[in-house]
């Protein structure tokens, strides 16, 4: 295939990467911004739902459409409650201490994993695309659902967008972010706004899993990638800046497609890795971010 | 003889100037107050020289060397020693140990970071300095569990250790009941026979009854500078202090 | 209590400790006396893992990259250029230490969570190097040692590494020496600073202590640890592959060094061989035995953060290091 | 405490053994093989225990559930037949975690715990390679299912055997004349940059390369993709066939998306069934696959003229026609490697029975005999057909099939020869001391 049309396909398969990664990242960044803690099982909720999606779409086998736009509304909802209670049971015992969370963090990564590995098996299974069809390029064919993953993500990003800056729980949020104990003071109930952004944060992985699954299959042990690859993307736009986590995300996803095209992709995962680590080295408020509060 | 020269000291926090242009001597043996009301600049200001905040300009020399490129825990070497605003001792070691670590430092200075003092020399020198302060009998508590005042002391006791040239006290009484202060103002007398001390304090009392001069800052700047009369009389800093 | 009592009881509890191991050997049955092998090499892993958790107070979350240093570094040196597997241990130690002070360099520019997440990172970026370098390490499916390459002749003895007695014995030895090694690296002046930066960094800097120097010198000493055990674990059990680099063999050591007590000599051993035989005995009820992982984490950090040895410290045995 | 055995054998071995005393005295009623005569006096009424290695957990899980079924319907048979020689068989189970370290642990306790006789049935290569020093060092015969190179590479011990299923060198190489002369000479070659892609990636080069043909580009994808389209355009123009071998869950969105990428106007496509193993060929996203091939080595679905040994073999494993579970016909199963076990556990008791095995004392003989084997006729104990065996590797030939897909199904096409598969090397284990 000539350049042209190479690199258009790298740049929309990056797009989608780039938007299906910054819903999940930006549940990370959010639940890091607010409550100063790191997530170690945000691909975790990734996973469950992608994992409740199979579950509640072989609910109703005869209704693709409908099965899944199902599991697009309750699985978000159910992974939310397992976060509040994750939240509730561990996270405010332990007072949101950072390192004490992550530790935290990984067991709860286990627990999940391990626990839909029992219930759930060890196979990869398939879930059918709500809408299916084939886009007919002159060098190519594309899928038609990655396309309505792109929508259904600006959508989410819009409404995450919209809660945070211009609703009622957004400015309560963004008081509580500032400054926990001034928020306390002024009567905000700061552990309930840590348990939503909990929860919130674990929705939007959860949404994300949702709308990948019928792209890549459910799987126990398919969270580990998001989780890696959002940790990248939150360090690379700031620990606590949404601007930065979206930016990120499309550099992340439209270099990784368009990298490869030049490097053995192996050696520029380590390229990568490495240069994220230095980045968080050298530049921890991100490239984007802004200075030290 | 000028132990510390002080030049052009600057320092912002995000555009905001918390010191701007200091200029500021300090005799061998002084003892100096720097006061002044919140917020003008006083600990930024020692914390430039302490080398635990970066100056954005300007120079300090220190016993007729530019210390201003020099780490923290470099200038702690060079005889610079700060002791903390809020107390800061090792909550979950025994006051031996606390003092200890300030004492192996001193002692072990000139050998390679591997190496360190022989013990006995170690034990003496602690035990003498918390004899000083008045903690040798609490030496095996725990700092954490000390009263506060103790915890003063023990901070105190660690800037000893170091056998500072310039110990660098900051609002060291706050807390204390009066007895305390008189006894802390006893000791200060004391360690100020040995060393240059730059004291930050509020307590006008502690003041007047310590300093050779006091240094006035407002507004991150050097407003005015003294012996204890000359301040007391000076129009400049009752408005400072009242506002206008 | 006097230094010296002090000094009785830490050489009774830890000598005792390492003597216990020693003649456990004349009573395991075989396959439990295998096992001791590779919980005695892990622990030592473990140690080098304590000392900059429990010592200095770093959380890394990428110790798998030191340990697969020494796996590496001994196991292709035996396996490219035949070495004498005495020579193949000091490697891969070596290996340990060096990408230790490599990484710490680097690394040690940032505390906390982003040093957690940093060392991750580093981590990561090694466990791919060793898929990416395939054409040597053979990646996912790794190298075995034969049996020949790994004994050698030591003043005319034959040491056979695959012999059971002579692994059981020089695993011992790797132990007690570490054990050793920590002890005299916690109880010394030095071990003090690094409690001291634990305990509070820039109070340690503010009395003159150069604090990057002993972390990186912390973390040096933990690199080599790892990297010591990671050589004798190819030495003694003759495979390595890249999942030893791989994430969860950076969860191990924490895990271990939790349950047993952070910051504590002797706990990362004890931590070690209770979580081998929990997940031993997991593994007989479900599949999905990798939960009880999981549990243990949450329980330690929620409810006894202290772990085993941390908590008998904090009830009046205040002399255990 | 040694004596321990896990609580499920306990209880499997009650009912054997109760069926057992039945059996055996209908073998020597008719006085059945010479080889149990023999032995019969001799022998113990002791069981013979056989380690099974199973992938339970970790990636190889998929198939393990399946070699397990596999092996569990062999050894009823066995046993129901009065079992080798004349000793009832045993499985002790152990869950390796599709892990190298845990393999090694669990090749110990076989031996040291369980005392088994010896240990069968690994699939993935690192846990092959990270379990068999082990078994070399504690003389335990270890017999896998692995269909890795690196038993006949010479990599392994003397102790390592792969009787039941051919090798990856030997089935890539043995592809390459039919894809050369039908297909297309220029290949592209999609793999997983790992040990397993990199065997497919150096033995089809040597091979095509031997027909005449030759490699248009080498498209090596790292093993924690999950997204493949971005690598297509790699694919160059002139390419005539794309070669593809994928494992692991990121399998079927392999499939899918290369489907979405050319549609109709494709090159021809040839993959590894190890793509799709134990996946419904009707899964959504998988028409593109149609008439496109694969390499099986046992054919999934039963042909037109399926042979006898065909239909025993899956009534006993409970797989049907189509290769799934007859208890389930969305449960596929991984037919193309799972029949491995079920041969090895007959070429265990071919060698048992041939050296006079007794007990562990006598693992030396067991090893020789092994060794010893030429060949296997195609029957119900070697149902995917007849094989060679060449004693010095340690390491068996047979037949592999190419089959096309046609309506969601497999259809035999080309049946290889075994002289296809032919390679030179020059391991021999049986200059290894025992």
């Amino acid at each position: 295939m000539s350049l042209g049309p190479h690199l258009l396909l790298a740049i929309m398969e990056g797009t989608v990467s780039a938007f299906v990664l910054a819903v999940t990242a930006l549940g990370l960044s959010l639940v890091f911004g607010v409550m100063r803690i790191v997530n170690v099982a945000h691909g975790e909720f990734f996973m469950l739902g992608a994992v409740l999606a199979w579950w509640l779409t072989s609910l109703v086998p005869e209704a693709p459409f409908w099965g899944f736009m199902l599991a697009l509304a309750v699985a978000p909802l159910l992974v939310g409650t397992i976060a509040i209670v994750a939240d509730r049971f561990v996270l405010q015992r332990l007072n949101y201490q950072p390192e004490a969370t992550i530790v935290a963090t990984i067991g709860l990564l286990y627990i999940l994993q391990q626990a839909v590995l029992s219930i759930y098996g060890p196979e990869a299974r398939p879930v059918v695309a709500p809408i299916n069809f084939r886009i007919v390029l002159p060098w190519f064919g594309y899928s038609g659902y990655k396309l309505v993953v792109v929508g259904a993500a600006i959508l989410l990003l819009l409404a995450a967008w919209y809660g945070v800056t211009r609703t009622r729980f957004g400015l309560i949020m963004r008081a509580t972010q500032f400054d926990g104990e001034i928020a306390q003071a002024f009567g905000i109930p700061v552990k309930r706004v840590y348990a939503a952004v909990f929860a919130l944060g674990a929705m939007l992985a959860a949404a994300a899993g949702v709308l990948v699954v019928p792209l890549q299959q459910a799987h126990y042990l398919m969270g580990l990638d998001p989780l890696l690859l959002s940790f990248v993307v939150v360090i690379i736009g700031g620990l606590d800046s949404l601007k930065g986590t979206i930016v990120a995300a499309f550099i992340i996803g439209l270099s990784d497609g368009i990298i490869s095209v030049f490097f053995s992709p192996t050696l520029a995962k380590i390229i990568a890795t490495l240069a994220v680590a230095l980045v968080l080295v050298f530049r921890p408020n991100g490239l984007f971010g802004g200075k030290v509060r | 003889m000028t132990l510390l020269a002080v030049s052009n000291l600057a320092r912002s926090f995000g555009g905001i100037q918390a010191v701007a242009d200091m200029n500021f001597t300090l005799e061998n043996g002084e003892i100096r107050a720097i006061i002044g009301p919140n917020g003008a600049g006083k600990t930024t200001f020692v914390s430039m020289i302490s080398g635990r905040v970066e100056p954005s300009g300007g120079s300090i020399c220190f016993d007729d060397i530019d210390i201003t490129g020099l780490r923290s825990w470099e200038r702690v070497r060079q005889g610079i020693v700060y002791t903390f605003q809020i107390t800061s001792v090792y909550r979950n070691l025994s006051c031996f140990e606390n003092v200890a670590l300030a004492a192996q430092q001193q002692l072990g200075r000139d050998l390679p970071f591997w190496r360190h003092p022989p013990r006995a020399a170690l034990t003496v020198a602690v035990e003498m300095v918390l004899e000083k302060v008045g903690l040798l009998a609490r030496k095996t508590e725990l700092a954490g569990e000390l009263a506060y005042g103790h915890q003063r002391l023990l901070e105190v006791a660690m800037g000893l250790a170091l056998q500072p040239r310039l110990l660098i006290l900051d609002e060291p009484t706050q807390g204390l009941s009066e007895s305390e202060i008189a006894n802390f103002c006893a000791l200060v007398k004391e360690i100020g026979r040995g060393a240059t001390i730059l004291l930050i304090e509020h307590n006008m009392d502690v003041v007047m009854e310590l300093a050779h001069r006091i240094t006035v800052m407002s507004n991150g700047r050097l407003l005015a500078e003294g012996t204890p009369a000359e301040i007391m009389a000076n129009i400049d800093v009752q408005r400072a202090y009242l506002g206008t | 209590m006097t230094p010296a009592l002090r000094a009785r009881r830490i050489l009774l509890l830890h000598g005792g400790l390492a003597l216990l191991l020693l003649l456990c050997q004349f009573v395991l049955p075989d396959y439990h006396h295998t096992n001791f092998v590779s919980i005695m090499v892990l622990a030592v892993y473990a140690l080098g893992y304590n000392l900059l958790v429990g010592y200095t107070g770093l959380l890394s979350l990428g110790h798998a990259m030191f340990f697969a240093a020494g796996l590496y570094g001994a196991g292709m040196g035996v396996h490219y250029f035949a070495w004498n597997p005495v020579v193949a241990f000091i490697a891969g130690a070596a290996a340990g230490l060096f990408l230790a002070v490599l990484v710490g360099l680097v690394a040690l520019r940032t505390s906390g969570v982003a040093f957690m997440i940093v060392t991750m990172m580093f981590a990561q970026a090694a466990f791919l190097t060793t898929l990416y370098f395939n054409d040597v390490t053979h990646g996912d499916e790794g190298l075995t040692l034969t049996q020949a390459a790994r004994s050698f002749a030591l003043f005319g003895t034959v040491i056979d590494l695959t012999n059971p007695a002579i692994r059981y014995n020089l695993a011992w030895l790797l132990l007690a020496g570490a054990l050793a090694v920590m002890l005299l690296v916690v109880l010394s002046p030095a071990g003090r600073v690094l409690i001291a930066i634990r305990e509070n960094e820039e109070r340690t800097r503010m009395l003159g202590y150069d604090v990057r120097r002993y972390k990186l010198a912390a973390l040096g000493v933990s690199g080599l640890l790892s990297g010591a055990a990671g050589a004798a674990y190819v030495l003694f059990f003759g495979y390595v592959g890249s999942s030893f680099a791989a994430i969860p063999y950076s969860i191990y050591p924490l895990l271990w060094v939790l349950l047993g007590g952070v910051g504590t000599v002797a706990g990362p051993v004890i931590g070690t061989l209770l979580m081998f035989y929990l997940i031993e005995i997991a593994r007989d009820y479900s599949s999905s035995y990798m939960i009880v992982v999981g549990a243990i984490l949450l329980v330690l950090v929620l409810f006894f953060p202290k772990g085993i040895i941390g908590s008998w410290r904090a009830r009046g045995q205040g002399w255990i290091p | 405490m040694n004596q321990k055995t896990p609580r499920s054998g306990a209880k499997k071995s009650l009912i054997t053994r109760r069926s057992a005393i039945k059996t055996i005295g209908a073998a020597s009623a008719l006085g059945l093989a010479p080889g149990y005569v023999r032995y019969a006096q001799a022998q113990t009424s002791e069981p013979l225990k056989l380690g099974f290695q199973l992938h339970s957990t970790g990636i190889g899980a998929a198939y393990g559930r399946w070699y397990d079924r596999t092996t569990q319907a062999a050894v009823k048979l066995i046993n129901a037949a009065g079992g080798i020689a004349g000793r009832q068989v045993e499985i002790v189970t152990e869950d390796d975690g599709t892990d190298p370290k845990r393999g090694a642990e669990v090749v110990e306790k076989f031996a040291s715990q369980h005392k088994v006789d010896l240990v069968f049935g690994t699939l993935f290569s690192h846990v092959v390679i990270g379990s068999a020093p082990r078994a070399g060092e504690l003389k335990m015969p270890y017999f896998v299912v692995s269909e890795g190179y690196h038993v006949a590479s010479g990599a392994l011990n003397r102790y390592v055997f792969q009787p039941g299923i051919t090798d990856v060198r030997s089935q890539v190489s043995s592809m390459a004349p039919w894809i050369a002369g039908n297909l297309g000479k220029k290949v592209t070659m999609i793999f997983p940059d790992y040990a397993f892609g990199h065997d497919h990636r150096d033995f089809f080069t040597a091979a095509i390369e031997k027909q005449g043909g030759s490699i248009a580009a080498l498209l090596p994808i790292p093993p924690t993709e999950t997204s493949y389209t971005k690598y297509f355009p790699q694919i160059p123009a002139e390419t005539e066939v794309i070669y593809h071998v994928m494992v692991g869950p990121g399998v079927l969105t392999f499939v899918k998306e290369m489907g979405e990428h050319f549609g109709s106007q494709r090159p021809q496509i040839f993959g590894f069934i190890d793509s799709l193993e134990a996946v419904d060929l009707a899964s959504p996203g998988l028409e593109f696959l149609d008439g496109t091939y694969f390499w099986e080595a046992f054919p999934r679905y039963a042909g037109a003229n399926q042979s006898a040994e065909d239909k025993f073999y899956r009534e006993h494993v409970g797989v049907d026609g189509n290769g799934a579970s007859t208890a389930d016909a969305k449960d596929i199963s991984t037919f193309s490697h799972m029949f491995g076990c079920w041969e090895t556990l007959y070429v265990i008791k071919q060698a048992i029975e041939a050296s006079g095995y007794q007990g562990p004392a006598d693992k030396a003989k067991l090893i020789e005999a092994t060794e010893a084997l030429t060949s296997f006729a195609a029957g119900n104990e070697h149902p995917q057909g007849d094989k060679l065996f060449d004693g010095k590797r340690h390491q068996c030939y047979g037949h592999q099939f190419i089959s096309k897909v046609e309506g969601n199904k497999l259809n035999v096409v080309h049946k290889t020869s075994i002289e296809d598969g032919q390679y030179e090397n020059d391991t021999d284990y049986t200059k290894q001391s025992l």
